[in-house]
């Protein structure tokens, strides 16, 4: 079985790029320069350079000694929270950015919901001196006030989505909205692997550097490069697709995907895609998508912005076909719970993205001498007031 | 709601050629694009009635999708109110049902992917032929993806699938596009959403002038910016004709439907 | 000349131990230990491994290419920004948290003023399970909110300061008294290079990691392990402490202590404490200070919390004195602005007390092939709400 | 203002016994701490000459400070006050400079050193001498600066040099201590800072124990949580005698500086 993308830009039966023709020249001088630019020795060595230099990695493997003990296992936690702005979404602005310079772009857009990404990318073309437009769901940037603020100090232009739901979803709509009418000088830097082909093979082995880090990591560590279990939360996929990108093909290593499940994954306040999803289009990509019966895309719940997409990356979809990964779904009170565990146990604030990996470490039980591999993918203080309100601090 | 109806329409050749007869008629073709369900949800059938009436060559009729990336704040305003009052799928086949009995002008629906890929691609085009409908414009279905699986499907119950070009589509795509075409080539005046702009200007004129210089078999009718005589006489200077979509909701929001004949006279004069 | 300190606690004539009766025996008690511990293996493995996996060591060393292109100089940052909790505090409070520990303690305290030290604290001893109190002056727990919550989630109690001028020097004073009160089982985590011998030096030698990194760093990118100029903002002086350490007695690297002048250095609404101040006791230290003629401590002003500070540490007393660092005042609005130009340069956001050395750039001008060394000492999260403000963003 | 007298006290002798004669009675002896310059700038003196007709034994003068780090809120808030009522050092000089002629109870000045520091401690010291105070406490001045820098100068000037000890504090430091006193040891009842306890345990009782066991050359006087007659009587039974400083001066903001011998009263029943 292969779970990696075949070259018609497909994982499995999902992915593809169902775009209208608007963007059709866009993708495709994308499709066809991106592995090309990657592979040139020089992209190489300037983006290896700014990830040690600038994101700072390699980031820490680092073992949980007081978690583990909680949970009579072999915690490591893999410490994206302290890449340079906060998450490993910078992995991938990285890529991207100097992509964009390569294909001659000097502009970029992107959207966001949490912000994170919105702030990755601002913080990237402040790096290299590009014109930078974020598209935020009006509803996100009255939630998200600190990332918004980041993003202006940043010098990038945040534009509210009036539009539909006005969060992500939407977001994402304007911001190839505004691809296709600027489709010569603009580069859209998505934030996750989602989206037309080739977004999310691109976006996957930008953020590959997480499971190949984990590997000569977890070498120094434990003498073996082979976790039994990788958890990753799962919003749009792209920490997960980065952690698990090395151990897609090796299946002694278990793959654990987590949704938000919000209120509960049947309270009609939900973000559990692969439960409540069902096989569509979304924004460029087959993939599985909570929607009506009529195929209209829902609005998803969840207390954590950045995992409240109604998608998830067709890599997912194929890993959760095959039963490759096992996708669990965790809610709004177990993640926060989770969280203020982390904190009190290791001193470590996380993203409330994070903090859904960590709850599996509740639900499912491990053998002691298991290795487990969690991705911590963000810091939590951008939702230090969720996290305030929520236990009444 | 029965998922197609019962009894099956058998003038097959004939609405195959609703859209081709059309085109071979001496004239610009004026097309207006509507979203099904807007400003009111029972308002469909009225104004298709209203726009043959008043002297359009074809009509557009948008089936409403949450998230249309192709289209313009207007547009997409329009969709929201419109599955806001209920629009569905089935409910606008419903309204359809009878159509037939009462407008020649040929019918295109327009809709993004996904609704039709959940109510099934074949389902959704046999219904199409049953109600009398002649062509389908999805804009993020891929050429690719409707040559390898979807094309014979279209075929077999005889809908013109429509293809768009823009500013930056190569000569060779265009080609290609041409090739596999039908009906008509909806050329997309520049690469933008609808409704995002006023007027053409020089790069415009240079890209209708390319592509009349191409002289392909498909005509073409321009679509996006058009929304009154100048544009749509700048539109069809080359063209065959042009499809005004934003403009005409805007009209029908403020004005209401009952004065589609008023817009449509200020448009050809 | 020597510019470290000497076996009785000075730095030439500042340091020393000022300190009541009853804070002789904690404080004996560590300056007995505290070079004899942190010479054990067994700690210094446990320290290492600490800020490698867990603090996220080595900082980057990170080439500014457009801030270096913008002065017509060779610019490198030190990443402290992207430790864990967001500057070098940690660095102290993991050595100092350790050395509790070794000494038996297992209840911690901690004065804090932007509430970075504070967050530090709370953060290892969340780590190490150990009970955290944390003072801080009312008025500094009101203009510093996330910290505040931080600290909470962190598990922290935090206790106002009500007395005096509430703000730094008021949560110093009620820590000690919490020291006078608890002269057993408790540790005091000072945040840096000030209070009695041997807190000064402890800290510094905590901090010193910096300059020792900065060393191979430097060889890796420029062939030599001397920059030319190290430029630190000083508060009570650790960052600064840490950056010079390694390179103190060499001369040939010119050694740049930047101190707030607040609102201007007359004004009246200053920090610049080497300017301002005079000989005198505080907290335990001999070193200079800003006082009334009649030796009453003045409380200073910075828009930057973590810079206003009456004292500054015996060793910069020291530099100062002996002219060995060159002291440059920096105000508000000149820092603010090197603070923005940061973000819109390099896509940093820095600490407004970070803000104050970058400032120095634009006042100062260097050889084109000058290679300076700025401690970047932490991120401006904690500060957005400043900076908007300032810049009504 | 000057910063010493013009004119010298010549009794030097006799201001130097002032504490050591005190001691040499047999009585159990109550010293009163308060801040000079609290509750109104002006009660200095009358505070001073209440206490001695009260038949107080002994007076500590608070010299007040802007973070006085060894002490409890309450002696912190009255030290704030008494800076906000514009209490300095050269305003305490001048206001005790006549202490002499209506006070005979040994006077002791009790500050941190930084203020002492910037005075100068020798000008200091002198001051001290000329007004007729007989010793010093200052928390913050370790011991061994003390003897290397500062002794010379408060022997030079009479003054005694007051040194705490702890329940913390060795029994070697303790017997160095006790060679190097001239009056009193100041012995803090508990290590804590001013006014954080109420009455005296179990620790407390084992620690005047050990203290008297050790049979130290130096009285020792005990401070820190004494508040009435029951903490006097348990802190004295052992020792010389006894400190108030919060309990005194929350009386007196409470009740005003005119009852401060019904305060003392209640003490010495
Ligand atoms: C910290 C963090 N983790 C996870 C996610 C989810 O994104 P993805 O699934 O692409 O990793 C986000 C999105 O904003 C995030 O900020
Ligand atoms: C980021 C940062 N830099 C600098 C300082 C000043 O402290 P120091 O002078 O001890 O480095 C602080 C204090 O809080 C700080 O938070």
């Amino acid at each position: 079985m292969n779970y990696n993308i075949n070259t018609r830009g497909y994982y499995g039966e999902f992915g593809g790029a169902y775009i209208p023709e608007m963007l059709y020249p866009n993708v495709e001088e994308l499709r066809q320069n991106y592995l090309k630019v990657m592979d040139e020795p020089e992209f190489q060595k300037e983006f290896n350079q700014l990830l040690k230099d600038y994101v700072g990695r390699p980031s820490p493997l680092y073992f949980a000694k007081r978690l583990s003990e909680k949970y009579n296992t072999k915690i490591y936690l893999k410490r994206e929270d302290l890449n340079h702005t906060g998450a490993h979404k910078i992995n991938n602005t990285i890529g991207q950015i100097l992509m964009a310079k390569r294909l001659g772009k000097h502009r970029i857009i992107a959207e966001t919901g949490a912000g994170q990404h919105g702030v990755a990318t601002a913080t990237v073309c402040a790096l290299m001196g590009l014109e930078c437009i974020v598209y935020m769901g009006e509803i996100d940037i009255a939630r998200q006030a600190p990332n918004v603020a980041r993003m202006k100090m940043l010098g990038a232009k945040v534009i509210p989505a009036l539009s539909g739901s006005r969060t992500l979803k939407d977001a994402t709509n304007e911001a190839i909205r505004d691809w296709i009418n600027n489709p010569i000088d603009t580069h859209y830097i998505i934030g996750s692997v989602v989206g037309p082909h080739p977004y999310p093979d691109m976006v996957a082995r930008f953020q590959s550097i997480i499971s190949k880090e984990i590997q000569w990591q977890l070498q120094e560590h434990e003498q073996t490069s082979q976790p039994d279990y990788i958890i990753a939360c799962v919003g749009g996929g792209s920490n997960a697709a980065g952690a698990y990108y090395h151990f897609l093909e090796d299946t002694d290593v278990k793959l654990i995907a987590v949704e938000a499940a919000g209120l509960g994954v049947n309270s009609g306040e939900s973000a559990a895609t692969s439960v409540l999803g069902r096989e569509g289009i979304i924004h460029g990509s087959k993939t599985l998508l909570m929607q009506t019966k009529d195929g209209q895309i829902t609005e998803p719940y969840s207390i954590s912005a950045g995992l409240d997409y109604p998608g998830v990356g067709p890599m997912h979809s194929h890993l959760y076909k095959t039963g490759r990964a096992e996708f669990m779904s965790v809610t709004d009170d177990q993640a926060m719970t989770a969280g203020l565990e982390l904190c009190q146990l290791e001193g470590i604030i996380p993203a409330i993205e994070s903090a859904h990996a960590l709850a599996v470490l509740e639900q499912k039980s491990f053998q002691p001498n298991a290795i487990i591999v969690l991705s911590l993918s963000g810091r939590g203080d951008k939702d230090l007031e969720t996290y305030i309100n929520h236990f009444k601090l | 709601m029965p998922r197609r109806f019962a009894s099956r329409n058998d003038n097959y050749t004939f609405i195959m050629n609703r859209i081709q007869e059309k085109i071979k008629e001496d004239k610009k073709l004026l097309s207006i694009y509507f979203t099904a369900g807007y400003p009111k949800i029972d308002d469909t059938v009225s104004i298709i009635q209203n726009l043959e009436q008043s002297g359009v060559d074809m009509i557009e009729i948008g089936l409403p999708f949450s998230d249309p990336l192709a289209d313009g704040p207007t547009i997409q305003a329009s969709s929201t109110q419109a599955l806001k009052n209920g629009m569905t799928t089935e409910l606008l086949f419903e309204q359809l049902k009878n159509i037939r009995q009462s407008v020649r002008i040929p019918l295109v629906l327009m809709g993004y992917f996904n609704p039709i890929f959940q109510y099934g691609v074949d389902a959704f085009c046999q219904t199409c032929q049953d109600i009398g409908i002649d062509g389908l414009i999805i804009p993020d279905l891929p050429i690719d993806v409707y040559e390898e699986q979807y094309k014979a499907t279209f075929e077999n119950y005889g809908l013109i699938n429509v293809f768009l070009i823009t500013p930056q589509t190569s000569d060779e795509r265009i080609r290609h596009i041409d090739s596999i075409s039908k009906g008509f080539i909806y050329m997309v005046s520049s690469a933008s959403v609808t409704g995002s702009q006023s007027g053409f200007g020089e790069a415009q004129r240079r890209y209708f002038k390319r592509i009349s210089d191409m002289q392909l078999k498909t005509p073409q009718i321009v679509g996006f910016g058009i929304s009154n005589n100048e544009t749509f006489t700048q539109a069809t200077q080359h063209a065959k004709g042009a499809i005004i979509g934003s403009a005409f909701i805007k009209h029908i929001s403020k004005k209401g439907i009952n004065t589609i004949s008023d817009f449509i006279k200020l448009i050809l004069n």
